[in-house]
This record gives structure tokens, C-alpha cells and sequence, in this order.
């Protein structure tokens, strides 16, 4: 029988997560943030947080509600724009903020969750990115060595999953969710819509169960749209 | 003089039939309305998407389904999704056969700022490094001057580099240019711009050849 | 339009592969393999190959084929048994083998196509497959420097395909073809069945056309079964 | 003494609620058929399926679906298949928790010499090497002797290394004996099996308890 990863609400699915924690939450955007384990962690109060997502959320939405409560002391992201109390507590220096290359920043979680502490990448290679960063040449090209990254707690949010812990995602809604799934020593999944087990055909899951250690059904979706963009049919 | 979407238009003539293409934000975005019908192309955006279509009609917007400057958007047929780790193994792995971007700076030796401004709030520089790290063909779209009238266009970057020796051919307002050999090698001007004009607002080294042809756009 | 990489035969698809090359092959053992593409290496007679690929076929199946015909000069596996003519080839010294741990050969072909020049690693430390690496402690446990692979080509087979190249496998006949797939500088998909564009969900694709130069459908699978195992009901 | 199948019914017992657990090729793959009811987990092969089920019945062979034996097999429900990299990801990155395999020879300080024999033909590693690399949890199945009765536990392999220092656990037909402080640590006894067969079949060091327990099989 497969092993079940359901439980029954976020509160249950954020059992032992606590202040201090380095975690990551998936998204892009607003678009495929873990929406309901945000509610939670804002509900529960964790504190100084260290929080790897590739961006900050709004000012009201997204991880822009955990900055609000100064409940984050450090971010690890690519791009942080669109909030202005970031924006504050940063220059503040409040809130401590490591900006690392897009790619760079997927690649890492990547090789976090599959045992690779460390590759080589060009991006950044004679910018500020690379200080302190070993360089090396490799087909007449230099190279900086980035290094794994991992997480106490992994945040995801996908479109449909099974009791196996297995993962679905929509669209551009997939982003970095299926990295950071792979990245979290304990890997939280929320989900539109829970399908019996055997339902999602196993040659198009994208995350498998094995990188989840728990599963939820998100209470609601808000899916806010950060850019509302429409052509004139 | 090219206002944005001249520029987008005239880099527009630089995509090749087949192309996987990258897009950056603002006047890069607009290249996408000035690809000719006789030629195939198609847009990635680094969030995860290959096969971007045109902006939705009102009322058919889907907030699973941005493009990276978190536009809403609509996928052709043929499109597919995929993670970050995925999409950024296709730009670094040199799948995505063109790169167009903005800067804020550009040097003769190829260089480009276009992330960070010292004193001023930080953004962060996205997937911007990825791409001019990697892509074997980038096209930079900018006005040739900023809003003080200072050259964008320099010898060296002054602000913090996104990218070294990257930048191969740069389009602006006044005139296109290639770079090579440490200058930049002015190769068309744009229509009712003097070569004079264009010298003029390059602070880096020009090469001017003796013959200098209309952008015909 | 999607841009189209469809061509109308192997013979077509094959075009430009020259003696000296060096090749990846997809599948696990027979399961997945290039059929077709094998059959019209053997055909045109293309020598000195070097093939990149997790096994090495049987006798008369797969690159067995290929080493029948002394066309290959060097393989990169992991796992070569099961082959009479490989063993007598190897042993005389006519064949170069160079192996590989298996997660290392999948790694380093993803790292060839994902433009990671090179990554560490914990396979292989301490053993032979660790000489002349590089070895560096992340963590207390040591790693070995591992380099990307790539290929002249790359032959894949997947289940289902579109005209813009994009495929679908079929369960664990997916194996290795999706990495080397990114690897190749030309890649080569055949396919039981290309399907109009725009079929195949956007959501469930394996390999994005991106990654697919040519793609066309094999004329006939064999899918020979290497190990046919049954239970008694 | 214990036959395969009691080696393989023994390991079982190491199998807990919940895991992920990889099966190599021999007696490790008897461990499926031990596996209690009232545990769930779920067996993971290399060549990418996670969900493996039982052998198909006669005329259900699907050529498509194979474990790293080449065998023919089924899946389970929830079962999900995947590609080369993402399962070394799993086993490289320690998701899967327990590693059963088989081996020639293996040494006090836990390293492991199973996929090479100098003057024979090498097949090759397979996937044995990352999997020893990375299992947190790693159990070797295989008889205390070779055929020509010499000790397979020894002071150090002769044989080329599969891994360095990952044993932590032996079970053969005649005991089951952890690694530690260089040396193996007597920890029960097959049925019918003397604490001298042991100490006579064991080269390696062997710290033999006041009191071995028999095995409950």
C-alpha cells in the first residue's frame, strides 16, 4: 500500500515548525504560492525566519502578510520589487536580503534536494554574485561554484495530489515548486483538490510523493493576479 | 528617431526562422508584435513557459498562467510548461537561440548593467544574469541616452555588472551597433538621425564606417 | 506557428552523422531504446562511433547491432553485460569502455544539456571511478568533481510526439532519453506516434520541444523484453 | 542456516512504516515478498518507477515497464514514473531510506566490493555506487562464504570498491552482524547456527556479545 502523506488541515501539516527556521515556498509571483501555509505560519507567529522564494510577495499578499508581522530576518530571492514595507525594513536593515540569479537560485534547490552540494555555473561570473565565489574556467569560460540549498521546511502548492504525496501543478503555476519540493527536509504539499489514490496517471506526475512528506487540501484560493494584462479582442 | 516600438521593430528583423527566443521586460516584450508571419518563432519566458502567446481577452486572464514579468498571458499551440529548474537548463544550456533585454549601461567590451542602481532600492536581478551569461546571441534594446542626456553607452560600466563581454549588438533610439574588439561598430542609424547625432551620444569608443545605411523598418 | 523539426524518415533524420562522432542513446537495457535510429546507424555504416548510453543491448538487439558491425569504438555506460560480442570486443582491446555510476552518467548527460560544466558528487569516491578527480569535503562526506557530457547527437524514443518536438514516454521507457535529449547538439526523437500540435497537453510533456531538433515516427518497434518475468496468478 | 529466502525474510524486519526502499538484484529482491502487511511502503528501482508492484501475470507483460533487473513488472496505485536524473535525485539526495543489496565482499571499516572481479569480465557498476554513496541505510544481503568457503566479511576487500565506509549492516545465512569501530558486531544468529560457525566464517574482526540471540524468523 502507498504511504499516506495526508493530513488534515494546515495547522497539522505545520506541526513542528518554529522560529529561527529556514524555509521555502514556491512560487512565482503570486502565481502558485502555498497561499494557505502562509496563512499559518502568519497565524502561528514563527519568527525570524529565513525564507528562500524567488520573490516577496505584495505589500498584503503573499509573503508580503510575513514581512507585514516582521515575522522574516533574512530573504533569499531573485527579485523583491513591488513592496514597499520590504522595501522599509530593508533599508532599515531589518531585514537582511541575499539576491542570487534566477537560475541559479532554481539549480540550487535542485541540487539541494538531489545530493549535489555544489556546481558550477557562469551566471554571474564578474558581478557582485560572484565575490568570494571560487571561479574556474571551463571551455574558455569562467565559471562560479554555487553551492547546494536546503531547507527545514519546504512549502508547495500544486493543483491536484494523491494521499502518496504525489504532485500535479498547473501551468506557470509550477515554477519553483517542484525544486523546492525536493529540498525540504520535511516537505509540506497544499492542493486544490485531493484525487483518490491511482487517479492521476503516473506518467504525468511531476513531483512523486517521495519528496512530500505531508499533504493538504488548501481551505481557499484567492489567486490574486499581480499584473492584470489584456489584449483588445 | 525610433520611439520603442521602432526599436522593437527593427530588432525584430534580427530573429531567424526557428528561433527559441527570450524576451526580456518593456521594450523587449513589444518584439513579439513585429515577428513576421512568414517566419517561426517561439517565446520562452523564464517562469516556465515555451509557446507564449498574446495578452488574453478581457475576461479569459488565468492567474496560473504568467509570463515573467508576471503578466498575465495565453499559451499557442505546440506551448509547454515546465519548473525554473528546467527553464534555466534551457537558457544556460544554450537552448534559447536569442535574448533580447534592457540596460542601463553598456560598454565597448560588452559589458552590461542593468540591475542595480547604488542608493536606490535594490529589485533584485531576476533571471537577467542567467540569460546574458549564457545566450550566444543577446540583443540589447535601450534609448541611446538617459534621462539626463548622458550617454548609456560607455567605455565602462559605472554601475554593478550584470553580465561581462556578453552583449554583441545593442539597438537603440539612434542607431544599431555592434560590439567588437573593444568599440562599438556603429552599423545603421535610424531614420532622420545623423551619424554626427550618434557620435555625439557614444561616450565609448565608435568605429564609424564609411558608409553608414538607413534602418529600413 | 510552433516551429516545426518533423522529417519523413530515419534516413532523413540521420542526416550529417559522420564516422568519428560521438552519440547518446537512449533507454535501460532494450526498454526505450532508439530502434529505428539504430537500424539506419547500421545502414549508412558510420565507424569509430563513440555511444554514450546506460547499457550496451544484447547480441542481436539495440547497440548489439552496432557492435556486430565493429562500428563503435567506445562506450560510455554504466552497465554493459548481457553481450557476447562486447565482452569478446572489450577483452581483445578492439573496444574502449569507460563506466560510469549510473546516477552519474544520468547527472552528467543533464548537466551537459542544463550547461553545468561540472558538479560534485559522492559516487564513486574511494573507488577506481574516483582516480585523477578532484575530491572535496561538503558537509564531512567527500565528493568527486563529476564534468558534463554532451553529443554530436543524441537519439531518443519517446511514446508520443508533436511537430514542435515535443514527447511524451511511456512509464519507465523514459529513463535517460529526457537527459539526453537536452545533451545532444542535434537531437533526434523517434516516436510511435506523432500527434497533431496542440494534443498533447501543455501540462504533461516530458521533453519540451526546445530540446528536439528532428523528430519523425519509427516504422516498426520490436520492444524486444529482456528479462520476461511472470508471476503465477 | 537461513536459505535466500530466509535472508530476505530476516531484512524484512529492518523495513518500517513509511519508507522508501530500493531493492537490488538477488536475494534483495525476495525482501518485497516479506514485507508485512500491516507496513506500508514503497519499493523505488533506479531505472524510474516508484510503486513498483509484484511481476506481471502471464500475457500482461508490458515491454514499457521494467525494474533495473530488466524484469518485466506492474505498478501500484499511486505509482509514478520518472526519468534517470530525477531517480538518482531521490537516491543521491537520501529520500529513499533503506538500501538492500547484494555484495562480494564486505570489510570492518564498512566498505563494500561488489561489481568488479580483475581478470573477469566487468559488467559494470550499475547503479550500486551512487546508491552506497547516499543511502543513510544500507543493508548488505549475501552468504557469510564464497562458494569456496572462504569469509566474504573481512579485516579489508580485496576487490575493487563499490563504496567506502556506507556498511552498516550484514545480513547472511548465517547472522546478522553491524559495522562499527572497525569491526563487525555479532548481533543475532541464524537457527541452528553455532556462535563458533561464526567466529570461523567472520576474517574480519568480530565482537561477539556474552549473549547472541537466535533469530525470530
Amino acid at each position: 500500500m502507498a504511504i499516506s502523506k495526508v493530513v488534515s488541515s494546515a495547522e497539522e501539516a505545520l506541526q513542528g515548525v518554529e522560529s529561527g527556521m529556514t524555509l521555502m515556498l514556491g512560487g512565482f509571483g503570486l502565481c502558485g504560492i502555498p497561499e494557505n501555509c502562509i496563512e499559518e505560519l502568519v497565524r502561528i507567529g514563527v519568527k525570524d525566519l529565513t525564507c528562500i522564494s524567488n520573490n516577496a510577495g505584495v505589500d498584503d499578499f503573499g509573503l508580503g502578510k510575513l514581512l507585514q508581522k516582521r515575522q522574516i530576518i533574512k530573504m533569499i530571492s531573485s527579485y523583491v520589487g513591488e513592496n514597499e514595507e520590504f522595501e522599509r525594513q530593508m533599508l532599515s536593515g531589518e531585514l537582511e536580503v541575499d539576491l542570487i540569479p534566477q537560475g541559479s537560485l532554481a539549480e540550487r534547490c535542485r541540487a539541494g534536494g538531489a545530493g549535489v552540494p555544489a556546481f558550477f555555473t557562469p551566471a554571474g561570473y564578474g558581478t557582485e554574485v560572484a565575490e568570494g565565489k571560487e571561479v574556474r574556467i571551463f571551455d574558455g569560460k569562467p565559471h562560479i561554484l554555487e553551492s547546494a540549498l536546503i531547507s527545514d521546511f519546504a512549502f508547495v502548492k500544486a493543483w491536484k495530489g494523491d494521499s502518496a504525496g504525489n504532485l500535479v501543478f498547473k501551468a506557470t503555476a509550477r515554477n519553483f515548486n517542484p525544486m523546492m519540493a525536493m529540498a525540504g527536509m520535511i516537505t509540506v504539499a497544499e492542493v486544490e483538490e485531493l484525487v483518490p489514490l491511482g487517479e492521476l496517471d503516473p506518467n504525468t506526475i511531476h513531483t512523486p510523493g517521495i519528496f512530500v512528506q505531508r499533504i493538504f487540501v488548501g481551505e481557499k484560493y484567492e489567486k490574486r493576479i499581480e499584473q492584470r494584462t489584456v489584449r483588445h479582442a | 528617431m525610433l520611439d520603442k516600438n521602432g526599436i522593437a521593430k527593427r530588432i525584430a528583423q534580427e530573429v531567424r526562422n526557428g528561433w527559441y527566443v527570450n524576451l526580456g521586460i518593456g521594450i523587449p516584450t513589444l518584439v513579439a508584435n513585429h515577428i513576421p508571419e512568414s517566419i517561426d518563432v517561439e517565446f520562452q519566458s523564464e517562469n516556465g513557459i515555451l509557446g507564449m502567446g498574446p495578452f488574453p481577452v478581457d475576461g479569459e486572464e488565468d492567474s496560473d498562467l504568467i509570463n515573467a514579468g508576471k503578466q498575465t498571458i495565453t499559451a499557442m499551440p505546440g506551448a509547454v510548461y515546465f519548473d525554473s529548474a528546467t527553464s534555466f537548463a534551457m537558457i544556460r544550456g544554450r537552448h534559447v537561440q536569442l535574448t533580447v533585454l534592457g540596460a542601463m549601461e553598456v560598454s565597448t567590451s560588452g559589458d552590461i548593467a542593468n540591475w542595480k542602481i547604488p542608493g536606490k532600492m535594490v529589485k533584485g536581478m531576476g533571471g537577467a544574469m542567467d540569460l546574458v551569461a549564457s545566450a550566444d546571441n543577446i540583443i540589447v534594446a535601450m534609448m541611446h541616452t538617459n534621462r539626463a542626456g548622458a550617454s548609456k553607452l560607455l567605455p565602462a560600466c559605472s554601475l554593478p555588472l550584470t553580465g561581462v563581454g556578453c552583449v554583441k549588438r545593442v539597438v537603440t533610439n539612434l542607431a544599431v551597433l555592434d560590439i567588437k574588439d573593444g568599440a562599438f561598430h556603429l552599423v545603421e542609424r535610424a531614420p532622420g538621425v545623423s551619424v554626427e547625432e550618434i557620435v555625439q551620444s557614444t561616450a565609448g569608443d565608435l568605429v564609424v564606417p564609411d558608409e553608414v545605411p538607413k534602418m529600413s523598418i
